[in-house]
């Protein structure tokens, strides 16, 4: 089999605790997004498109909706006999036992026998809840001429919120020569993206090395790292100037979604030079009745529009019914509004199902609150939920 | 299921649609938003349980097969049975004259031959139903007889041509069939579709070539009638004909009918090649009413009573009714239609005004700029 | 998605110490027999042969060879759109913590979600270390005739090995009233397979309240089916006359490969109605050249025989040089034989290089041992190896 | 190579193989135990980084399809670029004469303009050999030349028909290229596999077209080679010519030189449609030297200097000598064979003796009963 000179790992692992019920059932890469995909499907088709052909995604928190979704991955064109996506989790060594991941490092350490069978010359290493388009290959073709051991993507941040990520600091040639988490006062507001490329060969040596090390969290950020930079390893900060999102809580979830419903959004969807792929449901066209009304929407196939819809994200397989109206909401897959109901600000997980009636997040809108209806319930006719309200 | 096989007869001439198939088979009409016709006998059989389906081809398949690709998506890229792309007779030898349909099934009598299971169903692609094998097989078996055919009671057509329209008797043993024929004295339409036994089929292919008759329904089924056990199995769920442009036209508009849409495209899941296309846009100052559209379209005009296919654009002030737009159409500014149907990548600049009539739709053929 | 009739759970955890070196680096099921396939070949082709379309298997022990010898399916026509192979590993459950497979009924248990995706009527137990071809759709069909709870296959055995096996005390009926684990003094011969059919509702009854047991062991043999006996479930035998081994100690994986070069073998790998398939490398044809020599041998391709080879079943991708003479072994995968070397009586493992003039197995042959020479081993020049050796 | 496309030339004349390709396309002829001709130039594609591979079809090719599938085998299975089946031309209109392969170019001539690609390898499924394009693709840039031609040097021919021959000088550029002549003057074959921009083979087409030249070489190339600057390279391993059934035995039983078959097998993977087949079974009493095997035979007998594809089975007391036995033929108990070539699925009962000449081996058709 021949090697390959670059592969992807992906970091899928993470409990995404700060969404609240959304990630109750669901692992932060497998929540939905934008109408039509999971997160997932960003890392993912960027490799596609990036000519990346081999991804291994690491992940240990319910794997089944993840492997289920990703399969054999043809859905991104990821099914090659040689390479390809695969889910790798967490197994019993014989010699050391029971391993789940301790951190993002470690995740990696346990899968070098996944990685040395394609002999890569570089390791990219990416997380699956980050919406963004981005073309590694330009990322590794800086790698190559800044003729760097570590190369990490970053975007300039609002100097006030500097405190919320990892700064580099960096020379005038982009070369890291500080990396904090989380500063007070920072020096630079460059801020990683949690995308490395790695020479794979300085890579493999660290994490073996963080390994003995039972003090170390096997943490990129907080171990591996640091570490390189003491030993004086040259890592290059990579610029992207493009949309970028960490949809870590349920505002920046809707924000995002708000986002897209700009007519020259910066995360472009419908460019077809850069295809975000995802499993395709078969479900029949969209349906708007005589009665429907859709305005400033994101409207996906399956669903039916008997009411109105108004600065609203609908996923597929949704029926809002007549005489129902939706505002600034994101209604995930297979839900229905009943008759009469009124959704303002929220956002209704799948299979919920909301009566006739219903008054969710209607009343006084003071703090702004959004109100997160979870997977599966089923709303009575005529309640009313206030706003900020989360239904497990 | 797992005794029946499948043959979608896609040999057939199909004049009576030129406008839309002089780049493009029948069966790969684009069709309901996101469809093709070849999607619905398909779906109907991999629904029913068969796993090996043949597809008789004729000529211009190169849409079609880039639609099929392996059958992944109708899950038939099998090992063991599976999705046979079955090429015309005449490429066989050169140069030769086509006599019909009959010559593509012998053609392929190979493939019929080594198929392992015992019975067919022979379907066509121009007939738009969703339906279920499974009852229409245990009747065949049931009833003793050696053919089954589908028929709907209709009592108008909206075009002859093509059709074989018929009578049964109390016992539904049919009697009477007639090919282009007026449904005067008639009210049954056959589907075109049937269930027999292979042997019986193999039988009737040789029998037909022997004495060189070369038309499926007409030798092979109607020149039987007397001597055979025709079987009809009455249809009851929506019915597309697809026999003409006008035909074409109705029956999609007919659409917007939930109960027909929702017949057609939901007694079970019609399976069709996908294309990442992100959810369908509106704008701000779109207006939508009555309206069935499939993904990627942005929308920022008025659109009512119309079929939107992927990626269609309507730019503001554009009116669009009583239309079908096809794959990646646009509409310019303040443009209007009106009974119109669209191919595939047209682009109607700004400021124009198209109006077909209602029994007579104006098409645009495929990639033209107007 | 529609649901299934019947799914099968093949347990593919074994660590198969018992087969020692062999399985140093390979899970059982992975295990290369015949000259062609691994173990789980044969439970993966009788699913498919046997119109069994979703199949899960679980595993904890080195599931990279695995996983990637399954990848999606598709060489076994399993990879359908509903349904199809798929792995399944242990996972941390946000709310039961990490669990590790205690034991095949518990591994089983860990899978429930999984199972009810499928909604079925009956699951079929299998495991993925025996050396068979079965119709399952008979056995659901004797299992549904009968009207069971549970049906478990079962073979004569010799009335002298009953106490290897466990022991199926029958009615008339073959309905069976007691099961006895490795019996001294046994009523019966009939061995239990390791092969069940389970009525789902009640399997999973029973799964659920032997996991409340902190006592149990979690296993079918040990736990759940004495706990059916006892509720008087109507559990049935089912009668199975074909080749049936279990490959579980290098005595028997030899014996098992003796038994295929038999003109008439009983277990007919030439039957193409019931065809094992495998994952097919790609490889050049057999060659033997001028000098070469193979007589009462399997051979496959991608092997090169220059020497002679005489009551052995050569694997893929092997060279025997001139001179060498390889009687009543077996040569896995990726093996070259030097020039001149005598291989007597030996399992030689994968990736293995034997130099010239090297005597394996050589020599006096009182305890009849087989030699086992593990994956990746470099055999210098000249060396001789006794009878019944393991070099890991 | 992500720039390179690839287009598979199986749009000609076969006629100088009747007896192998009156049921199949050359393309899809059996070759070397356990391929098909077509493995050789797809394999030596997708070996070189090729993604986007087009196949050029004249006729009889449904065991091509069947056997090439949606290119799975070979990786081509892809959502964007992948596999291509290209069909014939004359199916486009009804019942026209086929005029040359420049006709089943110009017929697809959409595919090779959408395609994202500048460059474009073009070859054939006669010329078996095992190489890389990538060291080809870079000298012809490096060249400067508006085609590359691989040549081979060669001191003889085994038959002239269909083949290329030619003249360089001093700078490798191509000064004469003749089709069907002897080698007399001449030492170097071309292998029909050319490199050029996507854009010049538009053009060539075009040109062609426009003053109704259908053939490729002849008039796409030859007729351009005082315009054109054609540099030849150089090519150095094995090659087969199979273009007379006298070539095609003479160099599968080439094969069995361990030089030759180390060549064309193994210098890089050649892919294949795989059968579960289970190994190989010798018995007791059989008997082999020099011999080339697939799996799935069964060998009781005695085979010397012969090659055998999938699932042959050879009785005990049979001889088979010089022979090219194809999948699933049987030889009975004391048959003797001597240069000859089985197709599949013979059958000889035993106790028969079949014996050809070295350069004329007996050919038994596919299903023949002996």
């Amino acid at each position: 089999m021949p090697g390959k000179e670059i592969i992807a790992m992906l970091l899928a692992g993470g409990k995404g605790t700060r969404l609240g019920v959304m990630t109750d059932k669901l692992a932060k890469p497998a929540i939905p997004f934008g109408g039509e995909f999971r997160l997932i499907d960003f890392p993912l088709s960027n490799c596609a498109n990036s000519g990346i052909d081999t991804v291994g995604v690491m992940t240990q928190y319910e794997p089944l909706v993840l492997n289920s979704y990703i399969g054999n991955g043809s859905s991104w064109d990821l099914d090659r006999q040689n390479g390809g996506v695969i889910v790798l989790p967490p197994y019993l060594d014989r010699k050391r036992g029971a391993n789940w991941y301790s951190g993002t490092a470690n995740a990696i350490y346990q899968n070098i026998d996944y990685i040395e069978t394609y002999d890569p010359e570089f390791v990219l290493v990416l997380s699956g809840d980050h919406i963004y388009k981005m073309d590694y290959s330009l990322m590794l073709k800086y790698h190559k001429e800044k003729n760097a051991d570590v190369s990490i993507a970053v975007m300039e941040v609002p100097w006030e919120d500097t405190n919320r990520f990892g700064i580099m600091n960096t020379d005038k040639d982009d070369r890291i020569k500080e990396f904090l988490e989380k500063p007070e006062d920072a020096e630079s507001n460059l801020a990683s993206m949690g995308i490395y490329i790695f020479s794979w060969k300085y890579l493999k040596e660290y994490l073996v090395e963080d390994t003995r090390n039972p003090d170390s969290s096997g943490d990129f950020g907080k171990n591996i790292i640091p570490m390189m930079l003491e030993d004086k390893l040259s890592i290059y900060a990579y610029r992207f100037n493009g949309y970028w999102k960490d949809v870590g809580t349920i505002e920046s979830y809707w924000s995002a979604h708000m986002d897209l419903l700009e007519e020259n959004s910066e995360l472009d969807l419908y460019d077809r030079d850069w295809i975000i792929s995802s499993v395709n449901p078969h479900l029949p066209p969209i349906y708007i009745s005589p009665d429907g009304d859709v305005i400033h929407s994101l409207v996906n196939k399956g669903s039916q529009i008997y009411g109105k819809v108004e600065d609203s994200v609908i996923f597929f397989d949704t029926i809002i019914e007549k005489d129902a109206i939706v505002k600034e909401s994101i209604i995930l897959p297979n839900v229905t509004i009943g008759k009469g109901s009124y959704i303002n600000k929220a956002v209704i997980c799948q299979d919920v199902t909301i009566g006739p009636n219903c008054k969710i997040s209607y009343g006084t809108d003071e703090h702004n609150k959004i109100t997160v209806i979870g997977e599966g319930k089923e709303i009575p006719e005529g309640t009313t939920i206030d706003t900020g309200f989360e239904l497990e | 299921m797992k005794n029946v096989m499948g043959i979608i007869n896609n040999a057939q001439k199909e004049d009576f649609m030129r406008e839309l198939t002089e780049i493009r088979s029948l069966a790969s009409i684009p069709f309901g938003c996101r469809y093709r016709l070849i999607d619905f006998p398909l779906s109907n059989l991999v629904n029913s349980g068969v796993t090996n389906v043949g597809i008789l081809l004729e000529n211009k398949y190169r849409s079609l097969m880039d639609h099929i690709g392996p059958g992944k998506v109708w899950d038939l890229d099998r090992k063991r049975d599976g999705l046979f792309i079955l090429p015309p007779a005449q490429v066989y030898g050169d140069n030769r004259f086509y006599k019909g349909d009959i010559e593509n099934f012998y053609s392929n009598i190979d493939y019929i031959h080594r198929s392992s299971q015992d019975y067919v169903i022979i379907s066509t692609p121009y007939m738009v139903c969703n339906l279920d094998y499974r009852e229409i097989v245990k009747a065949h078996k049931e009833s003793g007889a050696d053919i089954t055919l589908v028929y709907k009671q209709m009592p108008t057509l909206e075009d002859k041509s093509t059709c074989s329209i018929l009578k049964t008797d109390k016992n539904n043993r049919v009697t009477e069939l007639k090919v282009n024929s007026d449904l005067k004295n008639y009210d049954k339409v056959s589907l075109n579709k049937f269930v027999m036994k292979k042997e019986l089929l193999l039988e009737i292919i040789d029998e037909c070539v022997s004495m060189g008759r070369w038309d499926f329904i007409k030798d092979g089924i109607i020149g039987n009638l007397d001597r055979l056990n025709i079987h009809g199995y009455p249809f009851s769920g929506a019915l597309g004909i697809i026999n003409s442009i006008k035909s074409y036209y109705k029956f999609n508009l007919k659409l917007l009918n939930p109960e027909i849409w929702k017949d057609i495209f939901m007694t079970k899941t019609i399976y069709t090649k996908s294309k990442d296309e992100p959810p369908t846009q509106f704008t701000a100052v779109s207006k939508v009413k009555n309206v069935l559209a499939a993904n990627g379209c942005i929308v920022k005009g008025h659109v009512e009573n119309s079929l939107l296919f992927r990626g269609v654009k309507i730019e503001k002030g554009a009116v669009v009714k009583n239309s079908i737009l096809m794959q990646k159409s646009t509409v310019g500014q303040n443009s209007r239609l009106n009974n119109v149907i669209l191919d595939k990548n047209v682009v109607i600049t700004p400021e124009k005004v198209l109006r077909g009539e209602e029994n007579f739709p104006t098409i645009i053929k495929k990639n033209v700029v107007i």
